[in-house]
């Protein structure tokens, strides 16, 4: 059954962000911040980078402020300026984005000011943006949320979020039943659901971790992975593109946000995200660690599949 | 000349179609998402939602063969495709938006040097459009001056009539052809009122000013601001009825493969990247401001009017939120 | 021109490496030879216009036809191997197949040049899309006045068409200026040490009734322009070719254009005063 | 076991990417000693299992291997030191991914052979020969290397015949 969702803490969060940009920008704190604007169509929003105090007003925090900013932190956006250091609004999310290109030597903390978001959700890929968040339209990611208050961040505004709905976990549910199925029930699926794509990388470019300055997939020689968006180039790139993350991946779902296509491609990692936890012990959170799951070892680790 | 069609005898037209041998493309779910693809029975054709990519697939397919090649010892074949196997293909339910762009596209490919895997293929398929009658607010084809019955690029318009059934208007030869061979499933259109179309909440663009302004506008600070959101991708250019960039790629070994033509979108970074490591589209604010300016100034140049139906696709679609139709109406305003 | 109508303008025809000749340690030429008698007789094109070469497996390539059209029975490419496709040409031996569609885009207005003085200006690997017209104009050589040719490379290793430069520089019809940068020459290096645009401003040819082109790296070309507008140049009297990554060639695949000129419809060749008019994206 | 020279009615293709170090070394052994293993398998020699990408795996799949091994040195023994430790939790992982895009992971093998275990090449090979034998030859990948999207299908030869006498 359908259920409203209350956000109407984001009325106080948007209050809150405004006056830390501009006590931030006008102090010279920092020289930008990448926050959320209203955009034309009713209750859209979009990325927006303010620099002069007198823009803070711009600010926005909405159900539809969907996007992970940490993305425009990355090598990969070469083009926003990282003149000094640069105010971030972030989710839990996208604060764990952030740890993880920490973690990897993308970023550094001292650059960046963390105005953190205490969530109560925001709404799910191709929604409406006017939509009112309720227990369907909310992002599939916010139902499995344990971090709903930012750790760590340099400001956060002082409202708690309301407790998150007690909703069937979408992911886990969903991994369960695709477990149980056969080898080539799976395949069937995937290959179904790997039909649509069309390569047009979007689940790369909004990934934060992402940020190779030449994706594999766009080299050529050797051409690892075909560049025709057809299923057997598709299959392989998704896989790939899965394996890339395992160990990194910090569930903030943008890559199955961004697909035009609805491919579940959060899925795949989340399974990656579990299986790392059963294997290594490992979660993605807010404590920086030196190294992925993937880059270290120990000498005691499972080798019961290896003869 | 128009008919009244009963949503019965559109069933069996469809299905009678797909008898025939022709391949029917129709909106339909393909794992939850709505696109043009084959239907098998009529049952599947969903009409009241907006297929996610555009109708060009049908003409301009995704990915296609346009050679194969094979070496044995030094010696080299090369095998031509044969147009005689592109199917006869009906389209059914195709949004105003995206029939306009058929004729923008036929520009393309058919000025000087003619590409017979588009024309050929548009050659054999009949148009069926259907008139809109929702529209969200990313919807802008009243603001590029097309609208929501708007009959331009199909061979048959569709409209759907109160109390279920569509009155059709036959715009073609194709069209005429189509109805005349099934004309016992038509009726005359008497008594039947067509549903009131929708109505696209954006108000029309002045696009002449929108060309003067990109006439004389190349380098401007604005640029920077209005693409520095764009992360890249290419979902924008994939799912519009009316980009028409494509890719030409070997796939296979030297033994033997084929040679493909598939969709590429001037946002990517590899699109202009020369081998030898100059790309003059290097930032990505170029790369977007070539997609805005090839849309609204340099097609106009060539072709004398706008690469634009006002589908609302990309504005949907955009990962970072980026809505042409503002970017569009700020221009006209400045 | 080859009829297209009705056949799929994607189709190439194939041909054979006749000759392979190694200009630098990584520019390689390529002097083919199509396959098909028909193809071989009717092949015509004018200097300037460029064709799609392919490595079946590997793709197409995008490079001017270097050989000058009064060289009847073969064409040659020019290129350096940097990439995918270029790789996989270069590893092409003598009587290998690849294929090859074109000739494609404009071409030098080589009449209007009759009865006049000629100066070409390149440097490093940008000389072959000159020498097509330089063989071209040398084939006709009572139809021009002075013929100057100012090349310029990195090193002397660089320097592409060494042969034929020997040839020029006997030659006592043509007046040929070779320079390598500061640091690029050897002990025995007969020719000016010197970026090209202040070689070109030395060697001063006369304005007066002459047409200049010019081809090379883009930082070549924006200081060349100056000079040669100092030394009384028009705009309109100077020929460049511009390069831009193509795929299809045929003003449909959409990535070639500088503005709104498509590099290979409108273009290769172009004069400054269209250069100048064209936003800086190439 | 199969003994040399059985025929049979599949023979798959096994692909094994092997270090240097320890299995390739392990396999020269196994043929200086004049052992018998299935012809299947395909050695690609890499430095060392570290270096061995999963795409690598991946991409054999795609080009028509039936099953794949993967083998290297034993923990500990590893001639960079720890190359077989990062690959081994890579592989963990990986193995995990193709079996959830629905890859039978009785396909994919992976083992420590040192140079001294000739034998043990020989075991590890032919039983995975002879499993893949039994669940025949691994068709996903080569038929998705088949399929086109809708748009980019043609017509068959003997569609086309058919759509003309209906025509007429």
């Amino acid at each position: 059954m359908t259920q409203p969702i209350d956000t109407s803490i984001y009325t106080a969060v948007t209050d809150a962000i405004r006056t830390e940009a501009a006590r931030i920008l006008s102090d010279g704190t920092v020289t930008a911040v990448a926050g959320y604007a209203a955009a034309r169509r009713k209750g859209s929003s979009q990325p927006i980078v303010v620099s002069d105090a007198g823009n803070a007003d711009k600010l926005i925090f909405t159900a539809a402020c969907v996007n992970n900013l940490a993305v425009y932190l990355t090598k990969a956006k070469k083009d926003i300026p990282k003149s000094g250091r640069i105010g971030v609004v972030v989710k839990g999310c996208d604060l764990r984005a952030l740890v993880g290109l920490m973690g990897e030597s993308q970023l550094k903390r001292d650059d960046l000011y963390l105005i953190g978001v205490p969530c109560a959700g925001v709404l799910g890929s191709t929604i409406q943006p006017a939509t009112e968040l309720n227990t369907d339209t909310i992002a599939p990611k916010c139902l499995e949320c344990v971090e709903r208050l930012p750790v760590g961040c340099d400001f956060v505004p002082a409202v708690t979020p309301p407790p998150a709905p007690e909703l069937e976990k979408k992911y886990a549910s969903e991994i369960a039943r695709l477990e149980a199925m056969t080898p080539a029930e799976r395949w069937a699926y995937w290959k179904e659901q790997f039909s649509k794509c069309i390569k047009c990388y979007a689940c790369r470019q909004v990934c934060p971790f992402c940020f190779c300055e030449q994706c594999l997939c766009d080299r050529n020689r050797p051409q690892m992975v075909e560049t025709t968006p057809r299923p057997a180039g598709n299959m392989a790139w998704h896989i790939v593109r899965a394996m890339h993350l395992a160990g990194r991946c910090a569930g903030c779902a943008e890559c199955e946000r961004a697909c035009p296509m609805d491919i579940p491609l959060n899925l795949l990692n989340r399974k990656m995200a579990k299986e790392l936890k059963e294997l290594f012990d490992y979660e993605s959170g807010f404590e920086v660690l030196e190294c992925g799951p993937l880059a270290t070892f120990t000498e005691k680790d499972d080798q019961s599949f290896i003869k | 000349m128009q008919k009244y069609l009963s949503q019965e005898n559109f069933s069996t037209l469809l299905e009678k179609l797909i008898a025939s041998g022709k391949r029917v493309v129709a909106p339909k779910l393909n794992a939850g998402t709505v696109l043009y693809e084959p239907l098998k029975n009529p049952a599947e054709i969903v009409i009241d939602r907006m297929p996610r990519r555009s109708g060009k697939e049908a003409f301009f397919p995704i990915c296609e063969e346009i050679i194969s090649y094979g070496k044995e010892g030094q010696k080299v074949t090369v095998t031509d495709i044969d147009p005689a196997r592109f199917p006869e293909t009906v389209l059914v339910g195709v949004r105003p938006c995206d029939a306009a762009a058929i004729p923008m596209l036929d520009a393309v490919f058919s000025w000087d040097y003619r590409d017979e895997f588009f024309l050929e293929r548009r050659k054999k398929t009949t148009v069926v459009g259907m008139a809109c009658t929702e529209a969200d607010d990313a919807c802008f084809c009243t603001a590029v001056g097309l609208s929501p019955g708007d009959p331009k690029g199909g061979d048959i318009l569709l409209t759907q009539v109160e109390g279920g059934g569509y009155l059709c208007r036959a715009q073609s030869e194709k069209g005429e052809a189509l109805v005349a061979a099934h004309a016992a499933l038509f009726s005359e259109p008497d008594g039947h009122k067509s549903l009131p179309l929708a109505e696209p909440q954006t108000e029309k663009i002045d696009l002449q000013k929108v060309k003067k302004w990109l006439d004389t506008n190349f380098e401007h600070p604005d640029w920077d601001s209005i693409a520095t959101r764009c992360v890249g991708c290419g979902a924008c250019a994939f799912v519009c009825p009316a980009c028409h960039c494509f890719d030409i790629v070997d796939e296979g070994t030297e033994k033997s493969g084929t040679r493909r033509k598939n969709w590429d979108a001037c946002g990517f970074w590899k699109f202009t990247h020369h081998a030898s490591g100059h790309n003059p589209r290097d930032l990505q604010p170029k790369r977007y401001r070539n997609r805005i300016m090839h849309k609204f100034k340099y097609y106009d140049d060539k072709f004398g009017q706008r690469l634009c139906t006002g589908c609302g696709r990309c504005i949907r679609l955009c990962p970072a939120g980026i809505d042409i139709a503002a970017i569009v109406e700020d221009i006209s305003k400045k | 021109m080859c009829d297209h109508t009705n056949k799929n303008i994607y189709l190439p025809y194939l041909a054979t490496v006749e000759e392979i000749i190694d200009e630098t340690p990584d520019v390689r030429t390529l002097r083919l030879v199509f396959q098909d008698e028909k193809v071989r007789d009717s092949f015509n094109f004018r200097a300037g216009q460029f064709c799609e070469y392919s490595a079946f497996g590997a793709g197409e390539s995008t490079f001017c036809i270097a050989s000058s059209p009064t060289r009847k029975g073969y064409i040659e490419c020019c290129f350096r191997s940097v990439g995918r496709v270029t790789e996989a040409l270069r590893r092409l031996e003598a009587g290998e197949t690849m294929g090859v569609r074109g000739p494609y885009g404009n071409s030098f207005p080589i009449e209007d040049f009759f009865g006049k003085n000629l100066v070409f200006v390149a440097g490093g690997i940008a000389l072959p899309p000159l020498r097509t017209l330089i063989w071209n104009c040398l084939d006709l050589r009572d139809k021009f006045g002075e013929i100057t040719i100012v090349y310029g490379a990195r090193t002397e290793a660089d320097m592409v068409y060494k042969r034929e430069l020997k040839e020029w520089q006997e030659r006592n019809d043509v007046r040929l200026v070779k320079t390598v940068d500061p640091g690029g020459n050897g002990s025995e290096w007969d020719g000016k040490v010197g970026f090209v645009p202040t070689v070109l401003e030395e060697t001063a040819p006369l304005a007066d009734n002459t047409i200049a082109f010019v081809c090379g790296p883009p930082i070549m070309i924006k200081f060349t322009l100056p000079v040669l507008e100092k030394l009384g140049f028009s705009d309109g009297k100077v020929y460049t070719t511009l390069e831009n990554r193509m795929k299809c060639g045929l003003g449909k695949c959409g990535r070639c254009n500088v503005g709104n000129v498509y590099v290979c419809k409108d273009g290769p060749v172009f004069t400054a005063e269209q250069v100048k008019r064209m936003p800086m994206e190439f | 076991m199969s003994t040399p020279g059985t025929k049979h009615d599949f023979e798959p293709k096994i692909i094994a990417f092997v270090c240097t170090w320890c299995t390739y070394a392990g396999a020269d052994l196994a043929g200086t000693s004049r052992m018998q293993y299935p012809a299947n398998v395909r050695l690609l020699k890499f430095p060392c299992t570290g270096r061995i990408d999963p795409i690598f795996i991946l991409k054999a799949f795609q080009q028509g291997a039936d099953g794949v091994l993967v083998s290297g040195c034993h923990p500990g023994d590893c001639h960079y030191i720890a190359g077989n430790f990062h690959a081994r939790r890579r592989f963990a992982a990986f193995r995990k991914l193709l079996e959830f895009v629905g890859v039978d992971l009785n396909r994919l093998q992976f083992s420590w052979v040192s140079a001294a275990e000739g034998g043990k090449w020989v075991e590890v090979v032919t039983e995975l020969t002879e499993r893949v034998r039994c669940m025949g030859p691994m068709l996903e990948f080569k038929e998705l290397a088949l399929e086109e999207q809708w748009s980019g299908k043609l017509d068959s030869l003997e569609l086309q015949e058919a759509y003309n006498q209906i025509q007429v």
